[in-house]
């Protein structure tokens, strides 16, 4: 089931600082969105910015098919995501979507865990929900620097238990995700493992649930040029050679990949 | 509505806007946001005789309004093409062009005799300028008598069409064009991309796994326009210009300096329609300055 | 704040920012602007031995991330250098740095006889590689047998520093590098501009008198990074990095790459205080890093 | 007198649209203004723009002293007038300035006669205001291709006698500025003509006015890579070779001039 990628004028309807170097986009678009899949990411122009030249890939982090919105929480890094990441309610952006693969939807009555660091917790919202709506229920366990970059909680807290962690224990348990409690029930607890942050956290994410015979699905974040399959620049080792992220991820059950370093 | 039909040797194109080989996929990456079909012709992604896996992870780099690649070639080798790909490529009424690569003169042979048998591909391109793999590529396309052996050789296989594509990273460019058309090339198409690198100052590290790579898109437009310019006041076979190509004046520019024909490369990855809106733009522009064909305007550079 | 002072051969400049020859004027036109002898050094327009009366307006043309020029080495030639500029040189403390043009084997010579008695000149700086005049110039930089040449016969009647300016526009950077190293030069500055084109196609004209120019700025980077890179790996004798550097993070990645100095070109046509900016940047990145001083950067690439 | 240059950001406290494709702004700064003079000019940065790579010179349109004001007729062209010409009052542009030599005043009591063609009236403004100053007197002639792209006429017409001329006849005379009868009588009414406007307008002007035995200064507009002497790209060929229109100019008198073509 093939939805057509359709390059798309968005419109910002409401900018929401979630703190200093991260922000929610909510944008709309005046004709219908295509359907959006938890997992699924846009490629956005930073428009007329000097500095940028390619489109930047940010994951969907909520969609909304009555209200006819999709929304992206965008980490500011450097020019590309400062330019898309100031945009304000009335200016539009333009993208291609909908990208790339997405989660496996666990089935009726299972329960999941989804694991989050820091802006990977961009695609956690729409899964939750797609988990629900598939019948099946998760806890989310999240872990950031510091309280102020945990983000989305009071959202994520509506559809599942949430754990969280922080380095410097400022709130929640202190140290990484793998360090909480739960990371060692995966058995007990749940059917299947979601996880999405940076690549040494993931690692760690799916070492414990392979130790644990416990299902795994990473979502990646390598560099991209095209992000429909034309330049091959985005490729990651897995078990059948490379795979371009874009088109083949940019989810993956952890144990087909061969993760570089 | 001017006439835009080209010609390249026996190959007759419906406009002269074609794709970059290694930037259009096979072209199917791009039915969802444009009608194919409507391009002169695309260029395919390299095929080599052997599965090739490419280099590693990171092979890409952005840079000043350009990016750095070194996917090496990654493919499935010319028997997948023959059986799993090629019959999908039928579909298309367009031309299609194979963009042929190897790392020794056997192995550009190889894949060039199979594509011969092939109907549907009209041309081959000869990649003698890839600078991202360790063994031939590059290296044939930057020395003449390298590149006149590759195209000789492929010449006694190849029956239709044959381009052979050059590499900037070269001290006299013309020199190289005159080797291989002397040695049966049907026609040119220039640039690759140039070689470049780039470094995180953070890391401390290459940004490309190979530490150097590929340099596309509109920083190296001078560098290509001059290079197609030079090469077409040199020889008299068709010269297909590329490199940097972002808009239809970007296409203009090299009709003038004397191109048949361009292809368009990294544009793709940023507009996936931009071919149409450049076939279109160059068809206004013909009308505005009063050119009743597209041939009138190619190497209409005024130097005087 | 760390060490910053480099050596280039018997040259210590406070800091391994100098500015490009051609595109810092002789150091007064800046001096509004910053404070020229907090430089590691400047290099002032290239002067030959007559006066020039350069190339035919349009001599610009603005690209992506670039531009190209055909200036054509203007300049009142030796005598009046020696006569009403030099003297006014004398007030900079930072080191100043001749570069050396001409389009004869003797002419380089009788630049090089006169600036080798000028005391305040501590350097010269070759250029075989202006893509901008019709004869010598580029051609000698292309070529490691007219390379070596010029550089022998200079050698010869130079007694102080002397650096080689190379051409970006060759197949193998490293070879020609190796031939001037051999010829007696102390160091090597590269990238000059790669030789480009662009043309208005409303009037159907090349954008420049001399239709080709030569390209330069942050579109080139990747090019020059590469090239010092290479350089870097092959000689010796110290190199300079020089192409498109805009930012401190810029000049690192020469370093990095293997330069022990760089020189800021058309940065500083858009923001001339470009320079100043970028030394304070890279002692900056010392600090955050932990070097104790640049030299500790130069070279530092980590490749494994 | 050399005023010192600076790099200068200015704050849009106006923006005034003329029509279609002109715009003046008028800027203020938070430091002193250096003293501008008629004929010189500014390098303005288009900022972040993707598609503009160096700065843009623009005239002096207008400087007040007291008020610490200057302002800018901005044609837009391409895509650096089109930035900096889009700018809005609260915005700030970086600007290099003063740069380039000046028109030089009449004596005192002296009539002098200004032409302009198209946004060649940039400068005019202010070198009405100088030449008042200076105890001289003016008469103004500016042309255009119609009567929409005759600019400023109420602020001219209050320094001088305004004559104009239209291509199409829509106002004043029709033709161009040359075709104006004030032209034919310049050694008769005006010590010296100034001018500014497409080459082949200056030229014609130029060509009159020599032929009438009045001194005519020109204001050329060669493009520019740096605006301060640097990169020698701006020349133009005069009776002493070649001179940089950035430094030695703007300002020429046309006897000096080798047109080139
Ligand atoms: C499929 C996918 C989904 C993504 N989803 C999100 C999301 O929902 N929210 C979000 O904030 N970010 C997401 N990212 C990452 C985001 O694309 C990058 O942070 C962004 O492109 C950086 O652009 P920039 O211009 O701001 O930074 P640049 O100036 O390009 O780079 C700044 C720094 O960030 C590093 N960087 C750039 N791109 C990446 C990358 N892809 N991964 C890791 N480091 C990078 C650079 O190496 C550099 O050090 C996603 C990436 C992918 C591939
Ligand atoms: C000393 C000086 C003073 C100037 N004063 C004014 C002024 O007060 N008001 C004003 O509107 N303009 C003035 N100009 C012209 C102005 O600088 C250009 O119109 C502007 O730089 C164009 O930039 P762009 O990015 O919009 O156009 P681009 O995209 O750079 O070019 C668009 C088109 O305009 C042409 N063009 C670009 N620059 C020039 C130029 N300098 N002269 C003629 N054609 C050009 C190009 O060839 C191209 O066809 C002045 C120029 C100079 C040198
Ligand atoms: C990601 C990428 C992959 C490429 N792969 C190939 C290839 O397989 N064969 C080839 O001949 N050229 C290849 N090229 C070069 C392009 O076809 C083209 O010559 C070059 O990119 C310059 O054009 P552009 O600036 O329009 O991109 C590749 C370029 C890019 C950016
Ligand atoms: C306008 C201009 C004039 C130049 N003149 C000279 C010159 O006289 N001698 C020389 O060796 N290089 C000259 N160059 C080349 C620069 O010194 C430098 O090598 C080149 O511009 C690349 O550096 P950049 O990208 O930082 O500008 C000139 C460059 C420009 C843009
Ligand atoms: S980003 Fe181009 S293939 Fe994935
Ligand atoms: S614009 Fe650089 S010297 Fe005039």
């Amino acid at each position: 089931m093939h939805t057509k990628k359709q390059i798309l004028d968005l419109q910002v309807i409401k900018h929401t600082s979630l703190n200093n170097h991260h922000v929610v986009l909510t944008c709309t678009s005046e004709k219908k969105l295509p359907k959006l899949l938890a997992g699924q990411f846009a490629e956005i122009s930073a428009g007329d910015t000097a500095g940028t030249f390619l489109r930047r890939p940010f994951s969907i982090h909520d969609y909304n098919m009555e209200m006819n919105t999709v929304s992206f929480l965008i980490q500011i890094k450097g020019n590309g995501s400062a330019s898309i990441g100031s945009l304000q309610p009335g200016e539009s952006m333009n993208v291609i979507l909908p990208l790339g693969n997405s989660f496996c939807m666990p089935a009726e009555g299972e329960k999941v865990l989804l694991t989050g660091g820091g802006c990977g917790v961009a695609p956690l919202l729409l899964l939750a929900k797609s988990v629900i709506a598939a019948g099946a229920s998760c806890d989310i366990l999240i872990g950031a620097r510091d309280e102020e970059n945990l983000m989305e909680t009071e959202e994520l807290s509506e559809l599942g238990t949430l754990f969280t962690t922080t380095e410097d224990g400022s709130e929640g348990i202190k140290g990484f995700v793998t360090d909480h409690p739960v990371m060692q029930e995966l058995k007990e607890k749940y059917s299947k493992v979601y996880s999405c942050g940076p690549d040494p956290m993931m690692k760690a994410v799916a070492t414990i649930a392979e130790e644990s015979g416990v299902d795994c699905e990473v979502s990646l974040e390598n560099t991209m040029a095209c992000g429909i399959g034309a330049c091959l620049c985005c490729v990651t080792e897995t078990t059948e050679g490379h795979k371009c992220v874009c088109t083949d991820g940019p989810v993956f059950n952890s144990k087909t990949l061969q993760w570089h370093n | 509505m001017a006439q835009l039909t080209v010609t390249i040797d026996r190959l007759t194109l419906n406009n002269p806007v074609m794709t970059a080989s290694g930037t259009f996929g096979y072209g199917f990456e791009f039915d969802d946001f444009i009608d194919v079909n409507a391009l002169g012709g695309i260029v395919v992604k390299a095929t080599t005789e052997e599965h090739r896996e490419g280099n590693k992870y990171p092979r890409m780099a952005e840079t000043s309004q350009g990016m750095l690649n070194a996917v090496g070639l990654q493919n499935k080798g010319i028997a997948y093409f023959r059986n799993a790909i090629y019959p999908a490529l039928r579909k298309y009424t367009t031309k299609v062009i194979a963009n042929v690569s190897g790392s020794t003169i056997d192995s550009y042979v190889a894949v060039a005799e199979i594509m011969n048998e092939l109907d549907h591909i009209s041309a081959i391109e000869l990649n003698i300028s890839c600078p991202n793999v360790k063994e031939g590529g590059m290296a044939f396309g930057t020395r003449c008598s390298s590149a006149a052996e590759v195209t000789k050789a492929v010449r006694k296989v190849y029956a239709k069409t044959l381009i052979v594509k050059l590499s900037p990273n070269v001290t006299t460019i013309g020199d190289i064009a005159l080797a291989v058309e002397d040695s049966g090339a049907d026609a040119v198409s220039l640039i690759n991309t140039l070689l470049g690198m780039a470094i995180d100052v953070n890391s401390r590290k290459p940004k490309l796994s190979t530490i150097t790579g590929g340099l596309s898109g509109p920083a190296i437009k001078p560098v290509a326009l001059r290079m197609v310019w030079q090469v077409a006041r040199t020889v008299k076979i068709p010269v297909i210009g590329i490199g940097g190509i972002a808009s239809a004046s970007d296409a203009i520019e090299f009709l003038l300096a004397g191109a048949s024909a361009v292809q368009v490369g990294t544009a793709n990855f940023i507009n996936p329609g931009i071919t149409i809106e450049i076939i279109e733009g160059i068809n206004q522009y013909l009308d505005i300055q009063g050119f009743a064909s597209v041939n009138d305007c190619i190497g209409a550079l005024i130097t005087e």
